[in-house]
């Protein structure tokens, strides 16, 4: 057979976790081979140690049948392999030109670059294939689309043979997804090999050959796209192994808590990334966000705690609308917030345990009075909140919160918002990363808050947590609620093709 | 008339220095590093163009040259320390700035006390002199401002203006160069080296910086003390900053600058500029480049990634 | 032995370990230079404790006084101002804000309590609290520009403080020359009410310059510390300079945080002008250039690891080197090898992520 | 440099290392050394600033070397040495403390007060009321005055018609070179232009020549300057000048600045200097106080009378004829004939 890329049980190994566990990646010549699998499951390792990012720990790479050490990405270079990252590379106030001959500029007299040469080469290879980039315009000028061409343009450019793009969908609208796909049928056609990261079923159904799908680290298989269905393979990514059931009953839900009418939220590109959203969580219950990371979901929980203003719309609280409120007032309101990134936003990693306790009401008795810190309160309340949530930590109290396991940080974050007893919870992706006793531990939390009356909204990419947590599933997608499900009434591939676009359901 | 040809000629000397070590630092900051040293780096230059000429002149007729490019090396050994500090060992780069201006001052006056015995280096004869090139003097205007009793390093600042618009703006270098201060992981994914970029960047500040403060001893002072710099090296970063980091941008800051000092010597000779205080000539650079900071600070100018260490993991 | 190199490889001790390790290498390299330039280092050693305690260790056996106070009086004139530049970086710093402008600070600070003093008719109870008020509240406004400029528009503190000290200098030189009776190197001599001159304290001391300005001191150290660690609002502040994002998410309003510790900041720093105009001179001055006592903040601010009683402690060393400073020149020994280690010890702190490397090196080569 | 110098400030290397010259004993036999040290305090510049605190020590170093006794500095480093250093040398119960400049007169007063038996000489200003201080200050009117009328006769020889004065910084100390050159100018040509402009620093080169570059482009001939290191930008832009073959002068203070000017060998730029002896000043108080007659309380006047200023013995930028004239005026100065004013016309 003939492949251009071979990686042969490939391990890689990060601190604590196999990242990568004896899988094998065989790509065709001339194919689109699409690499699936969860967040986390390993793709992007796999494509940096493809890359020469990282080495790994077992394994051979063979190129065209030849076994390469790719030391650094200057040998994959060598070797005709271009990336797309996920995060384009591309310096915001140069040309499309520059951006595409850096470290490769062609030369004229005087040690000058050629950028009239390089501007047209640019833009023959750009005809050939159709991508329609002005070589001239501003990377700042351009669209997110437009600029991933430019990544393309840049492999091009190099003369690449073998393409890696690292969820190249992420970012982009319909029409440019689209776009896109007709792209890369154009590059086989050439004779490119690609190799296509991404957790969208449909688009794998519309443009990969074959496809590969990891799960956890390990190589689960590979399929003839055109011989499985899309339920075949979100069964094959999600895995059936699986699943302690976590202990509840049936949920009760009762008044509306949180309100969400017509929400609209722009991302840092300042493109859209909540479009037209309507929500309701109700006491009692516990509603998950589930979706394809990127797709809108954090955005929606910044602009529901105060982080992220938004564009239009309505934010109603108990029946008030909170969109003026500030951050504090929100807290103080009753709503909690485990964020999604707990050392951006959880934790000072250079306080101690306790100071972190108090990071939401500080500057409310017992903990302030009239301004003035009061230790003893301060300390009180942190032995009761390490007692109550089992948070252990090498000096108690007093411990540094960067010296504590990942766990026992979230932890700490959990005890801190749900001890404040909010009539609102927000959990954000609140087992990410965390070994399974903990994962347990939070999830019995959750439930309890919900059986105590509290409404919990849980934003999760673990379809398993999605399905044995929550009451109510919303499936988010592309910034929309494509569809609102039963807990107990629907399954993983069911959620798996709404999260991927291939499915609308009841809203 | 004759007032304004004095002026403009007095200028060009007056804002040579700026000028030349200004574009120092402009590739230093293109590069990703912050340099706030371009005081200590022109002490260290100027106290060796002193030193050596001192040395020199007495065998050589070329000794002011010889001390510039002593300077200029003076200059980029001191900025290996920035660039080691702040590009290998990751360091917050104003720290190591303000230690290496506060460095050179000590330096330099204790090396003068173990060379000369005294706080200051030893006078030199020779250094620069102004001269009037006969022929192009004649040229309408453009003689009398730029070849009626001008020092030569004047043409060298005018040269290096131009060379670093070129280098920058025309070559791979350049293009390089920009691309390093403005995204790293971009340059590096190319697989050019972000260090080599920064430490090139860093260094050339330290070789104009070095030849900025030589300069500036050579052709207004008879020897090297304490007080040789006087700030010039903040007038600089400052020309930096309202240049927008650009080589004719630190070119018109610099002879802005150098002309609101003449202006100030001048005031007398003006009624209308009589009225105010030479203190207000000297605040004037600063104060510009705060409001001048204020009004880009909407806009993105400056390179994006100055003053962020390079960590290869990051994305 | 053990215990100690332990001690000192320990990740937690590094907050202190560094500044110390720091230090010593300054002082090392300072030595080294010394030698290489034919000086015996011991003799700036002398020249410290002599500077600082008044001890002539020459005079040992000689039956004359040892010991003389005015030395120590003398060394805390010197450390005053510094130790409170110091608390104006080390207070910023504490919000993740770099201020250069200390200096300037201090001498708009120095400015406006002379100005008061001279031109405010009042009796001396009410005068002097008023103009020691105007000292921190010029040291503050001079910080709140910067901080203000930061918060708001987001343009880079370090520029602007620099270019503030050089407008300070300017601008007061000229006010100050304005003032009734100034000449252009200095105003009128302030009335004895308006300083912090104190006969008992000069006594007691054998005729020093020492002042009641120690008390602002001791009080700026411990106000430090107290808003630091005693109150919500340090906390706050903390929170902010370790993690903005976590601050923003605990709805802290980050922006005006920070703008307030610069005017916090600039507020020590301009009591440190307090110090040196009314309590050191008794005068204001002209000053030909900038002295220096805010970048010498820096240092201490550094080397106290950015802590209230760190800044006291770097303050009384640099004081040390400054204080030792005439005595080495008239030894022989050039008085610039203080600044060559003072800022060798500022180098070697910027260089800690080095010095860490090699301490965890030395823990996995045991 | 065929010219005696008045003062060694060639051979700086002899001055600089105290640690010999605490030694004098050793150094040289005199027979009998008298248990006496004179100290100085210096300001920032130190002993070798080639100014008034170079010039005092030097003067120190020299009553040393003529008498045997001992000698001791302590330089600042900043204005905040002042007072600290005074006492050091007060608690060590030297014999004479000396310190040049009027910035030192506050802590002078201070610590003279609290040492009350100790001997304290100040050079540049009149500190009063204190039985064991002596004042010494110069005519720097009067020897400006000569400088004035060299400049003149210089420019009428070459049929010029303006000169020029470059101040340090506008205060009364700087003023009186200002008068009294403007005096020597008229006294000499009364229509003569004296052009005239301050700096606003003792130590700003860059300004210095520019200012000087001005001035002779407005057509000065000569240019005295009473501005420090300042006047160094001055010199330089002079020696420039004089190199490129234009036909400018510069004047030199309170040392002979000859040396300075010199470019192209032997030729200097420097036309004349106005010398401020305070090393004869510090010489002269300490042998007093040495003899057991410290004039204490009074204010030493350094004049053209007793020779504490003037131009340099040597002038070889001048021709006989003038020093000759210039020596004729300098007669007048000292009989009284004529008045040097202190205050300059501009302030009248
Ligand atoms: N540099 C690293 N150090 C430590 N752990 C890492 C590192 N990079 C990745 N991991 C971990 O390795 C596992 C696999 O990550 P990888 O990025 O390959 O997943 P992925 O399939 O690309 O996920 P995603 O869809 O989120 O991009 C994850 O658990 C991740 O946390
Ligand atoms: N050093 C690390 N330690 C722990 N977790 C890490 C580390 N580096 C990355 N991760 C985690 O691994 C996951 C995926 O990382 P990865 O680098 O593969 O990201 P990615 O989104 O796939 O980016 P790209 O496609 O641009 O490489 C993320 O959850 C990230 O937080
Ligand atoms: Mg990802
Ligand atoms: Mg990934």
């Amino acid at each position: 057979m003939n492949y251009v890329i071979e990686m042969l049980n490939i391990t890689k190994e990060f601190p604590g976790i196999k990242a990568n566990d004896n899988v094998t990646l065989q790509v065709k010549d001339g194919e689109i081979h699409a690499l699936l699998g969860e967040n986390g499951a390993g793709k992007s390792t796999l494509m940096s140690v493809l890359f020469g990012l990282y080495q790994p720990e077992e394994g051979k790479i063979l190129i065209k049948g030849k076994e390469v050490n790719v030391k650094n990405p200057n040998v994959a270079n060598e070797h005709g392999i271009g990336m797309v990252h996920q995060h384009f590379k591309l310096v915001h106030n140069f040309t499309v030109t520059e951006n595409i001959i850096l470290g490769l500029e062609p030369k004229k007299s005087f040690g000058r670059i050629d950028i009239d040469a390089a501007a047209k080469k640019v833009a023959k290879i750009s005809d050939k294939y159709g991508l329609s980039v002005d070589p001239h315009a501003k990377i700042e000028d351009i669209t997110v689309g437009m600029q991933q061409r430019v990544e393309i343009l840049k492999m091009l450019y190099r003369n690449a043979e073998i393409l890696i793009f690292d969820e190249p969908t992420a970012v982009l609208t319909p029409q440019e997804i689209r776009e896109l796909m007709g792209i890369m049928k154009e590059l086989v056609k050439e004779g490119k090999s690609i190799i296509l990261i991404t957790h969208k079923l449909k688009e794998i159904k519309e443009v990969a050959d074959r496809c590969s799908v990891l799960r956890r680290g390990k190589y689960i298989g590979t399929v003839d796209v055109g011989s499985v269905s899309e339920e075949e393979m979100a069964e094959m990514m999600v895995g059936r192994e699986v699943s302690f059931e976590v202990e509840k009953g049936p949920a009760n839900p009762t008044d509306v808590v949180l309100k969400i009418e017509n929400l609209n939220v722009l991302d840092s590109r300042k493109l859209l990334a909540v479009k037209n959203l309507n929500l309701e969580v109700k006491a009692g219950e516990i509603l998950c966000i589930a979706g394809i990371d990127g797709n809108g979901q954090s955005e929606l929980i910044q602009a529901i705690t105060g982080l992220k203003k938004i564009e239009s719309g309505k934010i109603l609280f108990e029946g008030t609308n909170i969109e003026h409120e500030s951050i504090r007032n929100r807290t103080l309101l009753g709503i909690g917030h485990i964020p999604e990134d707990r050392h951006k936003h959880g934790l000072v990693l250079d306080f101690s345990v306790e100071q972190n306790f108090i990071l939401q009401n500080y500057f409310q008795e017992p903990y302030s009075i009239k301004g003035i810190i009061q230790p003893d309160a301060i300390r009180a309340y942190s032995e009761k909140l390490i007692e109550m949530f089992d948070v252990r930590s090498g000096q108690g109290s007093i411990t540094e919160a960067r010296s504590m396991s990942g766990g026992n940080q979230q932890k700490a974050i959990i005890a801190r918002e749900i001890d404040r007893s909010p009539k609102l919870l927000i959990a954000a992706q609140p087992t990410r990363g965390l070994d399974v006793g903990a994962i347990e531990y939070i999830h019995e939390r959750l439930i309890e808050e919900r059986d105590a009356g509290k409404a919990v909204l849980l934003m999760s990419l673990e379809m398993e947590e999605v399905l044995n947590v929550s009451d109510r599933i919303a499936v988010i997608y592309e910034g929309e609620i494509v569809g609102i499900l039963n807990a107990s009434e629907t399954d993983e591939n069911e959620i798996g093709l709404m999260m991927s676009g291939a499915k609308r359901g009841k809203v | 008339m004759e007032v304004i040809y004095s002026m403009m000629t007095l200028t060009l000397i007056f804002s040579t220095p700026i000028i030349i070590t200004a574009i120092g630092g402009m590739f230093s900051e293109r590069s990703g590093v912050v340099n706030v040293a371009l005081e200590g780096i022109m002490m260290i230059g100027g106290f060796t163009a002193a030193t050596s000429i001192v040395f020199l002149e007495k065998s050589t007729s070329f000794a002011p040259w010889i001390a510039l490019l002593f300077g200029l090396i003076a200059g980029v050994l001191i900025s290996l320390v920035h660039a080691y500090i702040s590009i290998n060992l990751g360091a917050e780069q104003v720290i190591s700035g303000t230690a290496i201006n506060l460095l050179a001052g000590g330096l330099t006056v204790y090396l003068s006390q173990v060379i000369f015995h005294q706080q200051r280096t030893q006078s030199f004869e020779t250094g620069f002199i102004k001269t009037t090139y006969p022929g192009l003097s004649k040229i309408p205007i453009i003689g009398r401002i730029f070849f009626e009793n001008i020092y030569p390093t004047v043409y060298i600042a005018l040269i290096i203006v131009i060379a670093s618009w070129y280098v920058l703006y025309k070559t791979p270098f350049g293009l390089r160069l920009r691309a390093t201060g403005e995204h790293p992981q971009a340059v590096d994914s190319v697989g050019i080296s972000v260090y080599k970029m920064r430490y090139i960047g860093v260094l050339l500040s330290g070789a104009l910086g070095g030849l900025g403060g030589a300069i500036m001893v050579l052709t207004f002072d008879t020897q090297y003390t304490i007080g040789s710099i006087h700030g010039v090296g903040f007038i600089a970063l400052a020309s930096l900053i309202f240049g927008k980091w650009k080589p004719a941008g630190v070119l018109g800051a610099s002879l802005f600058f150098g002309f609101s000092q003449i202006l100030s010597v001048y005031s007398t000779d003006f009624a209308f500029l009589a009225k105010f205080p030479q203190e207000f000539f000297k605040i004037l650079p600063y104060l510009l480049t705060i409001v001048a900071l204020l009004i880009f600070s909407g806009s993105s100018v400056g390179p994006k990634a100055a003053g962020e260490p390079y960590d290869k993991g990051q994305r | 032995m053990k215990k100690i190199y332990d001690y000192i490889l320990d990740e937690k001790n590094h907050h202190f370990i560094i500044p110390a390790i720091s230090i010593i290498l300054g002082f090392l390299v300072g030595s080294i230079i010394m030698i290489f330039s034919g000086l015996n280092p011991l003799d700036m050693f002398a020249s410290i404790i002599r500077g600082v305690f008044g001890i002539t260790l020459s005079k040992i056996g000689t039956g004359k006084a040892i010991f003389n106070a005015r030395y120590l009086g003398e060394y805390f004139v010197f450390a005053m101002p510094i130790i409170l530049t110091g608390l104006s970086v080390a207070f910023a710093f504490r919000t993740g804000l770099f201020n250069i402008g200390a200096e300037g600070q201090m001498i708009v600070g120095s400015f406006a309590s002379v100005v008061v003093a001279i031109l405010v008719p009042l009796p001396p109870v009410l005068l002097l609290p008023l103009v020691i008020l105007a000292g921190a509240l010029a040291g503050a406004i001079w910080g709140f520009v910067p901080g203000i400029l930061k918060a708001k528009y987001n343009v880079h503190e370090v520029v602007v403080t620099i270019m503030m000290n050089y407008i300070a200098l300017f601008m007061t030189n000229y006010y100050l020359k304005k003032l009734p009776g100034s000449t252009n190197s200095k105003t009128v001599a302030l009335v004895k009410g308006a300083t912090l001159k104190s006969d008992f304290l000069s006594d007691i001391t054998n005729h020093s310059r020492l002042n009641w300005g120690f008390i602002l001191v001791i009080i700026a150290v411990f106000s430090f510390w107290y808003i630091i660690e005693k109150t919500t609002f340090g906390y706050e502040l903390k929170a902010v300079g370790y993690n903005p994002d976590a601050a923003k998410y605990a709805g802290i309003k980050v922006n005006s945080r920070a703008a307030l510790s610069m005017v916090i900041a600039g507020a020590y720093a301009g009591l440190g002008g307090t110090v040196l105009a009314i309590g050191t001179f008794g005068y204001g001055r002209v000053l030909p250039q900038a002295e220096g006592y805010g970048f010498t903040g820096i240092a201490v601010a550094l080397v106290g690891g950015n802590t209230a009683a760190g800044s006291l402690l770097g303050g009384l060393l640099f004081g040390a080197l400054n204080a030792a400073q005439p005595i080495m020149q008239s030894s022989g020994i050039p008085k610039d090898i203080a600044v060559i280690i003072s800022s060798m010890i500022i180098l070697f702190i910027a260089m800690q992520n080095g010095i860490k490397m090699l301490l965890e090196r030395l823990k996995g080569g045991k | 440099a065929k010219k005696e110098e008045p003062v060694k400030t060639e051979e700086p290397a002899k001055t600089e290392e105290p640690a010999k010259t605490e030694e004098p004993a050793a150094a040289e036999p005199v027979v009998e050394t008298p248990d006496f040290t004179v100290g100085l305090v210096t300001d920032v510049g130190g002993i070798d600033d080639k100014s008034f605190n170079q010039g005092t020590w030097e003067g120190i170093v020299r009553f040393a070397e003529d008498t045997g006794v001992k000698t001791k500095y302590l330089q600042s480093a900043s204005d905040a040495d002042y007072n600290p250093n005074l006492a050091t040398f007060s608690d060590e119960e030297l014999d004479l403390i000396v310190a040049p400049g009027f910035l030192f007169a506050d802590a002078m007063s201070e610590v003279a007060g609290n040492f009350p038996d100790q001997k304290y000489l100040i050079i540049d200003s009149v500190v009063g009321d204190r039985p064991n201080l002596v004042s010494a200050v110069f005519a720097e009117n009067e020897g400006s005055f000569l400088t004035g009328v060299a400049a003149a006769l210089k420019a009428d020889e070459a049929g010029k018609d303006t000169v020029g004065f470059i101040g340090g910084m506008d205060f009364d100390l700087i003023q009186k070179f200002e008068a009294g050159f403007e005096a020597g100018v008229a006294a000499v040509n009364p229509d003569m232009k004296v052009l005239i402009e301050y700096a606003g620093s003792f130590s700003d080169t860059q300004i210095g020549q520019t200012l000087a570059a001005k001035m002779f482009d407005q057509g000065a001939y000569i240019i005295y300057h009473a501005a420090g290191g300042t006047g160094n930008g001055l010199i330089k832009e002079a020696k420039d000048r004089r190199t490129n073959g234009e036909d400018v002068w510069a004047i030199g203070v309170d040392r002979d600045q000859y040396a300075d000017g010199i470019y192209d060998g032997d030729n200097s730029a420097v036309l004349t200097s106005m010398m401020k002896r305070v090393d004869v000043a510090a010489y002269d108080v300490a042998a007093k106080t040495l003899a057991g007659e410290f004039p204490g309380g009074e204010v030493l006047v350094y004049s053209l009378a007793n020779d504490g200023v003037g131009i340099p013995a040597e002038n070889p930028n001048l021709s006989d004829e003038i020093v000759n004239t210039v020596n004729e005026y300098k007669t007048k100065v000292i009989s009284g004939e004529i008045e040097v004013p202190v205050l300059p016309n501009r302030l009248k």
